[in-house]
């Protein structure tokens, strides 16, 4: 980090190929874009642009769920959760929506053959993670990944098939026990870095609720492990670095008498962050 | 006396003079919704702009507000940043150099908690290469002490203005809050204190609850209301200010297109300033600035100034 | 001593007083958006609202402005009626027999050019059956002369419930406006000279123009703004009314829905007024009544009184 | 009139069934409603919520151009001319729609069988003109009836098949020239009055552009017709009678000192105004 491919951001018109619901609650979008698709990295994020009037005003910031370079297209995987979203999925195909990316930093996929990688993901964290894995994958091969992928029951998962069908190690975690491992996901990472002498190869990558996170970080710093990254989703208002509303606390690595952190900015500063620089509240 | 030269019949002088400022054209953008320009580089050439106006910059740095800062509104958005900033070294030793690879002038936005900061700031930059205009912060809603208090009176305007004009020669714009009873007033004590021009409005303050949380929904619990739906509030202020001194004015709040500068334009701004519209379209700045031009050239005016204050 | 009644565990409390004045919810209409009630009455039974507030009365006739009067702005609307209305003989002989039907206090919007206009028609409305209280219009920014010039000052505001208070005891509510620097010292004077409640905000005055015409989109130039646009501003006077003064307030400015109002008592209003709202949905204010009530079950509070100024 | 159908009026949300484009910028939309359509009379009009976010706030007003009471269902007919219809344009089949009215008072019909009704229609105009054909032929005949059309040029006149298809005798007005009379629809008026020597059994009703019905009136006044009423079309903000904002100058019958007018509210008291009352200007 940071991973940020240059000069590529900019105001895209893109034209809505076709969105559907996945599960319920929870929307796919694919658009075209051909230089959002070209110049995006997994973890990156667009700013989309969800009403022609002016309310609501600000535009809404969503991961880059999957590109496809070579059709030039893009997908969101979003959840409907107020009047952004609901705009946003009555959108029907050939509709043009203004875009803003692709914004931010992406993960860093690291520079180590030997390491192994365990994407951790969370409820709708899931959506820039569907990326990650193929960036995985196209790097490093797949069987060096795995996916732990949590919800609150069987329904609330998010893209289990889609990351199996990457052909990565996929395992599921529901907080009801309804499948797979019965408890957090994070308990099943937990359960994963117990089982192993040294963690120094592993690089964890996470994106999820704030809890969820705040309990990845915990567990990997606990376990030393190479790298353990995380996705956040602070609340923007430009989402291109200029008004410094999506500040997170970041510690500072060795200052005299100034405060042991400072604020970055989650949109230009991240969203991705070293899990260990974080100052959770 | 000479034969005056042919003139492009179609060419349309965009240019304004903002107490000395020459403009290229009548657009700029809020102190605060550009950074340094930094960022804004990627979507557009710097150097279109009428003027760039920085982000408040204080004498030492201040880290500003707790998260969350911002929340959405109807038409609007409350900020409380808190005028998170570097400090004046950082201005001056990384933003400016940055900022005079562009052709356009910059002004900068100045904060301070007591009279001397703001006069200390305004020596400093009176020399800095590139700096053509500060324009005075009495109004930010969102800092506990210092400069609201201030701007909310005739006097207390008054003497930031006089303490900042005995330290420069620079352009002096005195940026006017919107909370008060007179902004017409105040408007007049700081062109009495030297102001050179008067840039308006600032925020209105305001709140937000989550009611299901039951707590604000701003760490800062008040913050500033911008964006459309405080164009109607500004724009009669521009218009009051604009028929009761005789500086030119910079008018903003809420502009998102270029016929809402054009309001502005009509109402008595010389020019205008985006703020929040950067964020819906950061290329809105030179959008207004084509279509402020289409605009003349429909309505058959060959200049901006032909239509200054011109509502009736 | 006796044993205590078993009480429905889910009956929920919603009456409140506001300064004597019994509302068996906290929803009424907001003053100039309901008319005298003759029209919303066929959308609903009016018996169903906490109280009616009517449109701002005169001792004589006003016609108000020119038309165009209303503006639609984002989020929001400027209005410039000017107050038309029928003054005082109308409302006594036609509009009250009308409302007397319901089972309603009536709240009566009272508006003057002079202390004595104010004063007359307090006395008058005094011995008026029917009508509960008085909410004294210090603040339409839509008449030249007369009312606005009271409202912006203490002392100002002060007068016009002086002159009121001596002619009635009947509830007086001071309307206070948004357009000042310091809206809590002005509250505080109309608290000091006898006002029984306070209601906040009346409109923020603004204007529109439009760049085609170049003209004002309002005859009267300015108009006040309301609506979702506003909301901000007016919550945060809401809350700082509330901290600064202990009589019950009306709270108002662009609420839509039960969740806007549940903010506006939160932040410490005993009761609230639908205005631009009834424009949206004629049936906002009864499901708004029903909305609160849902909300207090949802939060587990048994009345309306334990929520009021709770923010944290 | 007044002709208001008494305690009709009420929010409905109605289903829009569906809208297509009847000539360049202009649509049609026909929506259920079974107590609208019920309830209305000619000139009658809703009120529509074009956003269910808060920009656009405020209702359009729109008037009823037909109902189908058998049906239960009504339609609009509308133009783009801005953000609250071009809004409206883009719902689909099967949404729903919330409609306050029917509003305000109908046109008079009068109680004459021996009376001839000429309809003036300019430009949109045409919209409650079509429901009150309809309404004229139920009660006196198709016969008693002439539609007079007009419009800049052919593209622009609206309903004139509609009208036809009624079998009440239509002419056309173009101010090009392009078809029909060549001239306004005013001029055509004249024609037709200038060739009565009596005018008295003559009702006549208008709807169009401000400056069209004001001639209208001029020309009725001239020809001391039996009836002229024309439907105004004044800004609105509640459409309902309570905000006092839509209103319009109307002679006072008879009062010593007032002045010669008194404010009406064009939403309650009007669309439709007896024309010699109007104070134009
Ligand atoms: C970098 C980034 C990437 C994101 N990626 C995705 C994604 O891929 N898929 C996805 O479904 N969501 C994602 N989000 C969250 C998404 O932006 C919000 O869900 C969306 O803005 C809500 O809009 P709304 O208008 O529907 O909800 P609102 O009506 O605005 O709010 C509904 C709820 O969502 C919360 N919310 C609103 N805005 C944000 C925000 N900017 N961030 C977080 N929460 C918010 C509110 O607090 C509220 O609880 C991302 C957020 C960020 C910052
Ligand atoms: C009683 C009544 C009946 C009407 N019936 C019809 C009808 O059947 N078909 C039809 O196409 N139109 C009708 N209109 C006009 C229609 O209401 C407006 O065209 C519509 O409100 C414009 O909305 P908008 O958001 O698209 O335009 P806006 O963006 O609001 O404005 C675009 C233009 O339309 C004008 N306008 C806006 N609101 C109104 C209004 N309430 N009345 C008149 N002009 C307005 C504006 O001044 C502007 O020039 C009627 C108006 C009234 C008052
Ligand atoms: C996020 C944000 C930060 C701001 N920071 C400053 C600032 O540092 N100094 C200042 O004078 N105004 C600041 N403002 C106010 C704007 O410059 C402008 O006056 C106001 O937002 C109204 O314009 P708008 O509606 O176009 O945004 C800020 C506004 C926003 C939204
Ligand atoms: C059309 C209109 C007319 C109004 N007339 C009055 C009035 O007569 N007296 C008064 O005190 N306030 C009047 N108001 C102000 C409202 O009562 C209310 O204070 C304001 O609109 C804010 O509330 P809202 O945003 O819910 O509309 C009027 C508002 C509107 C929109
Ligand atoms: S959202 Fe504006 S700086 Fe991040
Ligand atoms: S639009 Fe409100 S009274 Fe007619």
């Amino acid at each position: 980090m940071p991973n940020t491919p240059c000069g590529m951001k900019s105001i895209y018109d893109c034209k809505l190929i076709e969105q559907h619901e996945v599960s319920p609650g929870v929307w796919l979008s694919k658009l075209t874009g051909p230089e959002i698709a070209r110049g995006a990295v997994a973890g990156q994020f667009v700013n989309v642009q969800v009403a022609k009037t002016t309310d609501p005003l600000l535009r809404r910031p969503f991961s880059l769920h999957a590109v496809d370079r070579e059709k030039g297209t893009f997908s969101l995987l979003y959840v409907l959760v107020g009047r952004g979203t609901a705009l946003l999925h009555r959108y029907v195909s050939g509709d043009i929506i203004s875009v803003v990316g692709p914004l931010g930093n992406g993960f860093d996929l690291g520079d180590s053959p030997d390491a192994e990688h365990i994407v951790v993901a969370g409820g709708c964290g899931a959506a820039p993670l569907h990326f990650l894995c193929d960036s995985l994958c196209e790097k490093w091969g797949c069987e060096k990944v795995t996916v732990l992928v949590g919800g609150k029951s069987k329904d609330a998962l998010l893209c289990e098939d889609e990351f199996r069908e990457h052909g990565v190690l996929t395992e599921a975690a529901t907080d009801d026990a309804s499948y797979g491992y019965g408890g957090f996901v994070t308990q099943l990472l937990q359960a994963h870095l117990d089982k192993r002498s040294d963690a120094s190869n592993l690089r964890i990558y996470s994106c999820g609720p704030h809890g969820m996170m705040r309990e990845v970080a915990r567990i990997c710093s606990e376990h030393e492990v190479q790298s353990c990254q995380v996705s956040l989703e602070n609340k923007m208002a430009c989402g291109i670095g200029v008004c410094t509303g999506c500040i997170q606390k970041i510690k500072k690595q060795s200052q005299g008498c100034d405060p042991a952190w400072e604020y970055k900015r989650v949109c230009a500063d991240g969203p991705v962050f070293e899990a260990e620089n974080i100052i959770w509240e | 006396m000479g034969i005056e030269p042919f003139s492009d019949p179609k060419s349309i002088d965009l240019t304004v003079d903002i107490g000395g400022i020459k403009m290229k054209n009548p657009v700029t953008v809020a102190s605060g919704t550009f950074g340094f320009g930094r960022e804004m580089a990627d979507f557009f050439d710097l150097s279109l702009l009428g003027a760039i106006t920085v982000k408040g910059t204080s004498l030492e740095p201040w880290l500003g507000n707790e998260y969350p800062r911002t929340v959405e509104t109807p038409s609007g958005m409350l900020n409380a940043i808190g005028l998170q900033n570097d400090g004046l070294e950082s201005l001056i030793n990384e933003k400016m150099p940055f900022l005079r690879q562009y052709d356009a002038p910059v002004i900068v936005n100045v904060v301070g908690q007591s009279l001397e900061e703001y006069a200390e700031v305004a020596a400093r930059l009176d020399s800095v290469e590139g700096v053509d205009g500060l324009e005075i912060n009495v109004s930010c809603p969102n800092v506990k002490k210092g400069c609201l208090a201030f701007g909310t009176t005739p006097e207390g305007t008054a003497e930031v203005v006089r303490a900042v004009r005995d330290k420069t020669d620079l352009t002096i714009i005195t940026k006017l809050s919107p909370n008060v009873t007179d902004i017409a007033s105040i408007a007049q004590a700081a062109v009495d204190a030297g102001s050179d021009a008067l840039s308006l409005i600032n925020t209105l303050m305001g709140t937000a609850i989550d009611p299901w949380t039951q707590k604000f929904r701003l760490a800062n619990i008040t913050g500033g209301l911008s964006g459309p739906a405080i164009k109607p509030i500004a724009l009669r202020m521009v218009y009051e200010v604009a028929r009761s001194v005789d500086v030119p004015l910079i008018g903003m709040g809420g502009i998102m297109n270029a016929l809402d500068a054009v309001e502005f334009i009509l109402a008595g701004a010389t020019a205008v300033a985006v703020g929040t519209g950067n964020f819906v379209n950061p290329m809105a700045a030179v959008e207004i600035i084509d279509g402020i031009e289409d605009y003349l050239k429909k309505m058959d005016k060959s200049s901006v100034m032909e239509i200054v204050g011109k509502v009736s």
